[in-house]
């Protein structure tokens, strides 16, 4: 078993690309997500229905190294205080195979 | 005004539908149509509507009168972003002011397929390239809502580095309702006769159930949306409503005078007055994330889509029918 | 008894498909159909029934004959539980013994559906009030076994005190299989011959096909919570069986004593017979949630609901007729 | 980034309404809620297939403060002594922005 | 060769929705038909094409020729896996070669109903038992495949050890795509003329249009799926076009040694030459997980599957005429 | 509330019957499972697409004590070498009711 960060993350469902466009940025592409999440959070109530991805949210979940957490950390941010959303930071251990 | 042409149109079943929607959310009723079950309607009415409008337009051809009509369609949706941009302007910061100025210059498939039905129920013959307008006039307001945010927004938007012009304008004209109607339009145009009489049966027969159960979604989810107004003031409740009206009589005049026929004079009413709620806020999402989607999708689609729908539809006919 | 019946029910598609489903199950294949698939057919059958009923009912009216059967069947649905209940509760719990006397108090609408095609293959014609009955019978029987339950349950429940009388008449009144069928009840008899005439392609052409669709469905349902019984014990089992045969013969007597027609008589007998498993599970989930669900609801499920759709029909039919 | 609790609740798909009222209640209302779970555990297996909400599962995913979490624990303890379900509150650093 | 035929089949809507999906991917729009809708339209098309040959299977019966036309479909499914496989072997490891030819000895049904399709717009007649055909081929040749693979893989894989001859057996032919089709078709054999009337409304009226919308989702997968190959060479690039052509030319030539009408020989063609995605990578996920189906899947689905349908299908028609 | 071990795996689809007999085989029967979950790793791109479910993920979560834990560890391990996926491991508290 090997000590990781896990990244959790929530954003709207047309936001979860440039999400991903970072983590591919620092290589980083391994990553989970769970589509037609709902939520509430500082904006508007994302209740998970309607024809518009705007009322929906997507989570996402990767885990990497200290390190490379470091290398996406202020990119994230800088994307979620413009589009909302929340990012979680844990430790885990990941059971290598 | 003939009362008997709003009451029609309350007893059909489509509207009905849409108000047993409406009621489930009333009495909190667990009712509800589970995703993605609303988009399997909303896409099959999409490629109805555009198919059975390519067909018609193959048969018709197109004509001066078709460029006319198509021209105006298109003219209002580059106007009213503008005009009501600033308006709106004294009233809101810029970035909600831009996206409900493009929410009204674009339009509402739901309420063009209401429309049609209501046509369809009065036998009344609308041309297939009003389908053409529909689909011409989703996005043109929403590159000038963008325009208008980026010209009068002095913060230095980190979406604005992100989502430049390009992304903007393929965002705007690759929306999946803008691409399904549209392909489904040409598709129809290069079908001929007999491959359209072989889909009747689908695009046709089960049109009417199929916009029956979208209504009946359609009404939850208004009277869901209603509530996220509660605290937006009076001015945009009336704004939701008044524009309408007023795009909406405005556009049958310059329609009378275009000497445009009935059916199509009631349809491009119909585009001009409603408001997109699928188009404009996904684009808006990420041109202009500021922009709060609790407002403006509310506004077309908690108000003026019940409006419209409700009474826009025969109050405009009506006065079509006084005019002509 | 004339077999050939039996065996006309078995040979139609829809039947076939039940039991397709069960054979998925029993072979271990993989073929599944995904949720929400399964709600799609379901609010279909019950927009569909629903409508068809309204139009019929607006056709012919109300008359006293009418108002006896729909009071025979609302009685039947307060009657049932609390004899039951009383049964019940000498084996099993108390929370149980209500939600199982509920179970069958109420109606399941697929069985009902099921029994309308069965008619409609042999050409016998039956109610539009029989589906005013169907809606009538799901709740009265909810409100009947939460209060037993409260009234013998002397342990202070927590859900008790969240719960209470009024959230408990507004779930087993407002639930969305009720509304569903009430709703398009109503929108069918507002609507006029013309309008109904529009929606046929629609409500009566695909019936059929969509019923086959989801008897698939609910073949797999089944066979797959028939495993949930097997440590229920031979009494519930037996119940399960017995109940519905019992309810069905005194439903069928009653029903010859009041002159109900053939088809109206049969759809009668499938409602008393049938028991739920959508509207009771959703409430007695809120208002007595130390019922188990993982027992009742395989019981109404995975067991009365296919003894009524293989044998029972056919049974019931027989046996109208032959007292008729 | 700043420490705050997670809280990860499963509940059958009725009850999570009165999760949210308990949140409410407390002026707790940012959450995420992933629909359509299925699970098993002490009672009936909620195997996420059939008509009825009773055998399906909603996984709600909240992040908050020590404080506020301990404002709410004891009425969810309540709730999922009656409801069946699980709590699971585990430590995580929240990228603020 | 007469380029009307390919032109009219690409004029065809259920082509053209095809090809829009393929375009909806090019222009980046975000139109999808998400999940479960693609479920529903290929759960529907396989109980409607297997129910309608299952009538017609009732109607024609069984005789000489076709256990012929049969039989020489299931060695055709048990050949070619075999003899791929060989050849695969010297370019890729033994996991992927069995795969792979696995994946070509069995069929897409897909591409069956796209071809039926094909032939009632030109109104030709084709034989119930080819649904039989389309069932019998889909299992063979993934017990042949995950046999090889076995045979030939000296490491000990634990999937060997977890998933037995018997697991792989039971994966192969309860498929959930086998399971629809052969159930459907079934039931259509039992099902009388007055039961296949009823639903014909729902298995053939609304037929066309489904195919169209379950296109639409084919292209936007296929051209999804593409980009898998970006690295995969250039041999199995055109391995994936040169095999459906080799093997339905071959098909073609034996069909007419062996007398089959014009109509089933096109089927035969497709089957034969068709690729499977389905059934083929559920099986070997379990029994050969070190094979790659970021590989297999969109060879079959990205490249033969349009090939087929665009070029394959009037190609191998204007043969068969040439033939006859 | 009383300390636990949290344990996620992602695998494919068609995987999960894998994961669940071997907890199953330790009497570890309490799970929840999300599906429909989409992801990238070191094999195949899994977009949540098409027909077969080999490009669809499953996540599952279950909470248990750390001797459980240790008890399908290897087994889980075995499994994951096969067919790819992920497990992650980490403390959490559980509020016991
Ligand atoms: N404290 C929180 N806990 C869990 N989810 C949250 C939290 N805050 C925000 N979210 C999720 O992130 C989405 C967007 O948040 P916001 O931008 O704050 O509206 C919400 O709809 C929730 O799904
Ligand atoms: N130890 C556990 N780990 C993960 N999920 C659990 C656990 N126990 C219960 N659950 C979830 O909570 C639901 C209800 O649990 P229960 O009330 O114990 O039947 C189950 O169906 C699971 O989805
Ligand atoms: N580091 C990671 N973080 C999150 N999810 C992962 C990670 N690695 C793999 N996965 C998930 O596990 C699936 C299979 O992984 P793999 O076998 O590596 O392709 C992927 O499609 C992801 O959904
Ligand atoms: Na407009
Ligand atoms: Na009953
Ligand atoms: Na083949």
């Amino acid at each position: 078993m090997k000590p990781l960060k896990k990244v959790e993350i929530v954003v709207g469902a047309k936001e979860t690309k440039q999400v991903i466009e970072i983590l591919e940025a620092q290589n980083l592409a391994k990553y989970t997500i769970i589509k037609n999440a709902s939520g509430r959070g500082d904006s508007w109530e994302r209740d998970g229905f309607g024809l518009s991805d705007v009322f929906h949210n997507n989570y996402l979940l990767f885990a990497c190294t200290e390190v490379e957490f470091e290398s996406v950390k202020e990119p994230i941010r800088i994307l979620l205080e413009d589009t909302g959303g929340i990012c979680l930071v844990s430790d885990v251990m990941w059971l290598n195979h | 005004m003939d009362q008997s042409l709003i009451i029609d149109n309350l007893l059909n079943p489509t509207i009905l539908f849409f108000f047993l929607g409406m009621i489930v959310v009333w009495i909190k009723s667990d009712l509800e149509i589970p995703q993605p079950l609303p988009r399997l309607f909303s896409l099959y009415l999409l490629l109805a509507i555009g198919f059975k409008g390519g067909v018609e337009l193959a048969h018709t051809g197109i004509d001066l009168s078709i460029m006319k009509t198509l021209l105006f369609a298109v003219i209002s949706s580059i106007v009213i972003p503008i005009y009501l941009f600033f308006i709106l302007k004294k009233k809101l910061d810029i970035n909600n002011a831009g996206a409900i100025a493009a929410t009204y210059g674009s339009v509402s498939a739901v309420t063009f397929v209401t429309a049609v039905a209501f046509l369809q129920n009065l036998e009344i013959s609308y041309g297939g390239h009003m389908v053409a307008a529909l689909a011409l006039m989703e996005s043109p307001s929403i590159i000038i809502g963008v325009f208008l945010v980026r010209q009068f927004d002095k913060s230095e938007s980190q979406a604005a580095k992100r989502i430049g012009v390009r992304e903007t304008l393929k965002e705007a004209f690759t929306n999946g309702s803008v691409v399904m109607i549209l392909g489904s339009l040409i598709i129809g145009i290069l079908t001929g006769e007999k491959g359209a009489e072989a889909l009747a049966p689908f695009t046709n027969d089960i049109f009417k159930g199929m916009l029956c159960f979208f209504l009946l979604d359609m009404g939850i989810l208004a009277a869901n949306r209603v509530r996220a107004l509660k605290n937006a003031g009076p001015f945009l409740i009336i704004f939701s409503i008044l524009v309408p009206i007023i795009h909406g009589v405005l556009s049958i005049l310059i329609s009378m005078a275009l000497d445009i026929s009935e059916g199509n004079a009631l349809l491009l009413a119909v585009l001009i007055s409603s408001g997109s709620y699928i188009a404009v806020p996904a684009a808006f999402r990420l041109a202009v994330p500021k922009a709060n989607p609790g407002l403006y999708v509310p506004m077309s689609l908690a108000i003026t889509f019940p409006f419209n729908i409700i009474l826009g539809i025969p109050f405009y006919f009506y006065l079509i029918n006084q005019l002509h």
